[in-house]
């Protein structure tokens, strides 16, 4: 009696469920037979016709709309990986001044962080980028408004300005994951490396932060996911990531649909390939904390 | 005199075929205190918590003030047991977001759909009988393990039930606040009611239970009235288990 | 938290010397650090004092707070922000919890429908469509209204995803999943361009719910994973005493998990409405006039053309403060909340 | 479990068709009147075309299009809802009926207008643009070809991004575009010196330059990148309202061509009331011929229209006229009889 009632409960919210999506679906295919677009992919091979400033590689205007986006996901990708790192490197100095003992770095990693924290990302960017690169009027080792020139590679300010803004943001919110982690770990363990004679700094990196890493981890990982979601709002600086160059095709093809669901495809393979790389290193962590 | 609660044959087994209850058989009649002892790891608590249906079993039969349980532990009939069956246990469990009253109104305006006020006056009434209506405004977390105790019998007290059920009221408590819990206990066997409680209290045992059921492994040891099973208890495992006690008890 | 009292100052000034003196480079890294803030300070002051021309914010400040709003019909948008405000206030000095939350929190949900009527007019007061809308009073309506929105989704899916029925509960968890891998511009991109699509023809929801609608879907997939969260750390002797009292499963739901939960989880929820109240800036590339979007609409007058750095700080300075509002609010509400901190 | 599944969809299925709208054809024009409200996509961040001022009310040349247009249908040129529009997202929003017409600096293209590209109708052409460069007179650049290799500043998604590309790409000179999201990001982008020029529609620079602290220190590029007719649309499959829209462009033309202003044309109603003879007058106002009903609207939408915003040459007077904010030559957005390219058919 009991499991026929589920079952028919589950039957009933499936038919609601499916239904309403059928319905969603039925008007969608009405209004896209009205503006005559219909729904498929065979634009994706026809020529973009428009150019890309930044492609890590070959481009050109008469290469296919695929080509374009994965140009697009390549550069998305490169921006979230660099500044992946660099949020990681500038969180973790934060967020171990914000838990140390200097009070004049600690006030000022707690201002640096209220100032970040509550003001929005989008506003940043723009702010890195039309104030801060732009504003660049002279050519100091080889940093202009041009982007930076680095033995041979050349960073455009676009690049730059979302990778600080980005890395800036991120790291505000990493510096409060790193602290939490190491606030978690007993008191005692300060107590007792202290009573060994280690230093602050060595105590802090090779008794403190390995115990730590299993309460960092996941806010890490969170984190990481929010900064590569964050990157779509490179759109704001002229950078051409996967959204920018979405977002030019739809203008140019009128296919927003189809658009809409290559744009979600990216991001799930892009969530993919951080939760698992973020799963391998915890895996890793927790293995050698094992043996050790 | 009328049969409360009748268990014939009850067996419960986990996965790995341990036995938690094996052939469980018993009856209490109204009006009676029945104390449950055993090792841990006994079936002392499943036992009980059977008796509300917080816990299922494999086989057997159970009758709880009239109502008829089998294994298919139908959730209605469940429902309706635990109406008249109160319970109160090892960690109090009191609603940590709730203010004492509201913690002892809210099954009676919930679930009996009694008036508000009708509820606080009678929850104000069982708290002065616990001795805790001073606290009524706090939140459990101001209280002392004790007082936390108390309220919970008076919380398992406001639908007025027929059956109480003990699950080791005072194994979480610090010594000297065993007492208060035990004296509101004694009043409330005094009163007449029908309890079944697990303890390690020898001295409660003794003084207020007509029975004392002995678990081991899940199964019924021996069930004897607590002046002979604390003289002359005539099973081997209940003298050398009420030894230990002894010893334990004598240490600290 | 900018609480400094005498006893602090004279404490951090201790500390200081004690850094300043402990060895050669800590001295020279704080010095060095004290110069280039004094630097810094003191050419931000300089440009703010000198430099800027605040011309581009001083007359637009009715725009920046009400966006198009009709100019004799402001009143109405300022009474609901200082209706906020004066709700903030009462809530950080409020008097006893309990009256507190009893009654602040129904005068917080009120504010609610006071808004709307107060924005969409009708009922004794002229009507105003939506595109007047505009500004701060838009940034914080869609914030108020999509955080408000989310909470009851979020719980009801955190209890799909809890849920026994296997089918509920991998349809929630795919809908939390999806929606927390994709970027919330995609999401808003969604509610504003694709949701007329899926919509029969001559049926049309207003831009602004689209936005709310857009965000709730979006804020709501994080609700639910926080109050997930917190249903998971109630310890399971709660829904047993609750069973042994007689309660139903709904009763359960209703009166002891979603209410723990709830208090568990409060930090992350104010949290995401902070977070919320930021996001609502990126309607501003997808065409609505919120706070952002007025400055990006000023900025295109011929007038302002290439004051960006003024507008973009005085907008930097508009948002920190009202987060800083909410920030302070939402620890004074969860100090109040430990007060009756569960004991499990 | 298969019945289940087959189940699940087939009644899926039936509620789907149950919810098929009926697909007659009902135009826009309708929805319009009834709603009592036009709603209008503009830019809202062009100066001279559609901008916001500090009163929060929009203003140029595209929003009095916008209030011709519900001047005609609706009968009241204020009774519009105005929708800023990104240029990534307008056709987007036409198609979607999130706004009933665009006047939004869109330039007239073939693939635009057709049924198997974005599938708009486009209205007579209201302001004839092209496509140039901007640069600065110090970087001494005259021509495309010093702009090899050189960033340009383009806002991104409009035709000017693939115009720039047809051009550079034809000369076969390299060159790296900087794609903004809208005209002041791309002035910023180029007054900081990002870019060495900025492309844009040759109105759009001029107005750009117009506010800008030194515009003498700027200089338009001779180069015509392309030919920009800038027209307002609306969905191609709705034939009804895409007549009233043209009609309403050709009567502004056709009013400055007859010397019909906002300020005589009470007079001009009056005199042709009087005068039987003036045929062609009384059926251009809808005292005869019942011109209005064929194109869905009032017979005297002429009226209505010119009373609201003035014929053609004054709505162009007031937003980009030599004393407006930004004065922009007439040049070929002259009538045909003045040197110009504005002509409008008969209103027979």
């Amino acid at each position: 009696m009991k499991i026929n009632q589920k079952i028919f409960l589950q039957f009933g919210i499936c038919v609601i469920f499916f239904g309403l999506i059928g319905i969603l679906i039925n008007n969608l295919t009405i209004n896209l037979t009205r503006t005559g677009l219909g729904f498929n992919f065979s634009w994706l091979f026809k020529p973009a016709s428009f150019a890309l400033a930044e492609h890590p590689l070959p481009y050109t205007s008469s290469d296919s709309y695929a080509w374009a986006l994965f140009i697009g996901w390549l550069n998305s990708l490169k921006v979230i990986a660099s500044s992946l790192i660099l949020a990681t490197f500038l969180g973790t100095l934060i967020g171990f001044t914000r838990a140390g003992k200097n009070s004049l770095l600690g006030l000022i990693s707690a201002g640096y962080i209220t100032i970040i924290r509550q003001t929005p990302l989008l506003l940043q960017l723009m702010f890195w980028y039309f104030v801060g690169f732009l504003g660049l009027k002279d050519n100091i080792f080889n940093i202009s408004n041009q982007g930076i020139e680095f033995s041979g590679l050349i960073f455009s300010s676009e690049f730059l300005a979302l990778l600080l803004g980005l890395s800036i943001f991120t790291s505000a919110y990493i510096a409060e994951v790193i602290r939490g982690g190491i606030l978690s770990v007993p008191r005692g363990q300060w107590e007792a490396f202290r009573s060994l004679g280690l230093s602050e700094r060595k105590g802090l990196i090779s008794i403190i932060l390995p115990q730590a890493l299993p309460a960092i981890i996941p806010g890490l990982t969170s984190q990481y996911l929010n900064l590569a979601k964050n990157s779509t709002l490179a759109i704001a600086v002229g950078y051409s990531d996967i959204y920018a160059i979405n977002d030019t095709i739809i203008n140019q093809t009128g296919r927003a649909i189809e658009c809409f669901i290559i744009l979600l495809v990216s991001f799930l393979l892009l969530n993919l390939l951080i939760t698992n790389t973020m799963e391998f290193i915890n895996r890793l962590i927790l293995k050698s904390r094992k043996y050790s | 005199m009328e049969p409360i609660v009748i268990a014939k044959n009850l067996t419960k087994s986990f996965t790995k075929g341990l036995r938690a209850l094996d052939n469980v058989s018993l009856t209490v009649n109204q009006g009676k205190v029945l104390v449950v002892m055993g090792p841990s790891g006994s079936g002392k608590s499943t036992l009980i918590r059977t008796f509300n249906g917080l816990e299922t079993f494999d086989k057997g039969e159970l009758n709880v003030l009239g109502i008829k349980v089998d294994s298919t532990h139908d959730e209605r009939k469940i429902q309706k047991i635990r109406r008249r069956v109160g319970m109160v246990f090892q960690q109090f469990n009191l609603f940590p977001h709730l203010s004492i009253l509201e913690n002892i109104t809210l099954a009676p305006v919930q679930v009996q759909k009694r008036r508000q006020i009708e509820a606080e006056e009678y929850g104000m009434y069982l708290l002065s009988q616990m001795g805790v209506d001073s606290h009524a405004k706090k939140y459990p977390s101001q209280l002392s393990g004790g007082e936390q105790q108390r309220v919970a019998i008076a919380r398992a007290l406001a639908l007025k039930p027929e059956l109480l059920l003990f699950d080791e009221p005072t194994s979480a408590l610090d010594p000297e606040r065993i007492k208060e819990v035990l004296d509101a206990m004694r009043r409330l066997a005094e009163q007449g009611m029908t309890m079944i409680v697990v303890t390690h209290e020898i001295g409660f045992a003794k003084d207020v239970s007509d029975q004392v059921l002995f678990m081991d492994s899940g199964k019924v040891i021996e069930t004897s009235p607590p002046n002979i099973f604390f003289s002359n208890a005539k099973n081997e495992r209940s003298r050398k288990f009420l030894n230990q006690l002894d010893n334990h008890y004598s240490e600290s | 938290m900018f609480k400094i009292n005498i006893n602090s100052i004279i404490f951090i000034f201790k500390n200081l010397k004690k850094t300043f003196f402990s060895n050669l480079f800590n001295t020279i890294i704080t010095l060095l650090i004290i110069l280039f803030i004094s630097a810094a300070c003191f050419n931000t002051f300089a440009w703010l004092m000198f430099k800027a021309n605040w011309k581009v914010v001083l007359s637009n400040l009715p725009l920046y707070a009400f966006g198009s709003f009709p100019p004799n019909e402001q009143w109405r948008p300022a009474t609901w922000i200082i209706t906020l405000l004066i709700l903030s206030i009462f809530t950080l000095c409020g008097p006893e919890w309990k009256w507190l939350r009893k009654n602040l929190l129904k005068a917080w949900v009120g504010t609610i429908p006071l808004g709307i009527y107060l924005l969409y007019g009708g009922f004794g007061l002229s009507p105003i469509m939506s595109r007047h809308w505009g500004g701060l009073t838009l940034t914080i309506l869609l914030t108020v209204c999509s955080s408000l929105l989310s909470l009851p989704f979020g719980i009801l899916l955190a209890l799909c995803r809890q849920s026994s029925l296997p089918l509920i509960q991998k349809l929630s968890s795919i809908y939390i999943d999806v929606m927390r891998a994709i970027p919330l511009i995609a999401v808003l991109f969604f509610g504003q361009l694709l949701i007329p699509l899926f919509l029969p023809l001559g049926i049309e929801i207003d831009r602004v719910w689209r936005a709310v609608f857009a965000f709730t879907l979006f804020v709501s997939a994080y609700i639910a994973e926080d109050i997930r969260g917190g249903l998971q750390s109630i310890p399971n002797t709660q829904v047993e005493a609750a069973n042994s009292l007689g309660l139903n499963q709904y009763q359960v739901i209703q009166f002891i998990l979603i209410p723990q939960a709830l208090r568990i989880a409060l930090p992350a929820l104010t949290n995401q409405s902070i977070g919320l109240f930021q996001n609502t800036s990126l309607m501003a590339i997808l065409g609505l006039v919120e706070l952002l979007g007025v400055g990006r609409s000023i900025l295109a007058n011929p007038e302002f053309i290439g004051q960006y750095i003024e507008v973009y700080v005085w907008l930097a300075c508009v948002y920190w403060i009202v987060c800083t509002i909410m920030a302070v609010l939402a620890r004074h509400l969860e100090q109040r909340m430990t007060i009756n901190k569960a004991n499990f | 479990m298969r019945r289940l599944v087959s189940g699940i969809v087939g009644l899926a299925a039936l509620l789907a068709g149950c919810a098929t709208t009926n697909q007659d054809n009902s135009s826009r024009l309708n929805l319009i009147k009834n709603r009592n409200e036009l709603i209008c996509g503009v830019s809202g961040k062009i100066p001279g075309f559609s901008f916001m001022k500090s009163d929060g009310s929009y203003q140029g040349l595209d929003v009095d299009i916008c209030k011709a247009f519900a001047a005609a249908i609706i009968g009241d040129s204020e009774k519009i809802q105005y929708r800023p529009l990104t240029a990534a997202e307008r056709f987007t929003a036409i198609k979607t009926g999130e706004i009933d017409l665009l006047s939004r600096n869109t330039t007239f293209t073939l693939s635009r207008d057709s049924s198997g590209g974005n599938g708009l109708t486009f209205a007579p052409v209201v302001f004839h643009d092209g496509q140039g460069l901007m640069v600065k007179k110090e970087s001494k650049i005259s021509s495309l070809k010093d702009l090899s290799n050189k960033s340009i500043c383009v806002g991104s998604g409009t035709t000017t991004e693939q115009n720039i590309n047809d051009a550079f790409e034809s000369a076969s000179l390299p060159y790296t575009p900087i794609k903004y999201q809208d005209l002041n990001q791309v002035v910023a982008g180029y007054l900081q010196g990002r870019c060495s020029a900025m492309t844009s529609d040759r109105s759009q620079l001029a107005a750009a330059r117009s506010g800008f602290k030194n515009p003498k220190g700027h200089i338009i590029l001779e180069d015509v990148l392309s030919k920009e007719p800038l027209a307002p649309a609306s969905d191609g499959q709705d034939q009804k309202l895409a007549d009233a829209m043209r009609w309403v462009v050709f009567s502004l033309i056709s009013a400055e061509e007859q010397g019909i202003t906002k300020s005589n044309i009470d007079e001009k109603v009056r005199i042709a009331k009087n005068n039987p003879q003036l045929k062609p007058l009384r059926r251009f106002l809808g005292i005869d011929g019942g011109l209005g009903e064929k194109i869905g609207l009032s017979n005297d939408f002429v009226v209505k229209v010119i009373s609201s915003t003035g014929n053609y040459g004054e709505i162009y007077e007031r937003h980009l006229g030599q004393n407006s904010e930004v004065p922009i030559p007439r040049g070929q957005n002259e009538l045909y009889n003045n040197g110009g390219v504005h002509i409008s058919p008969p209103f027979n």
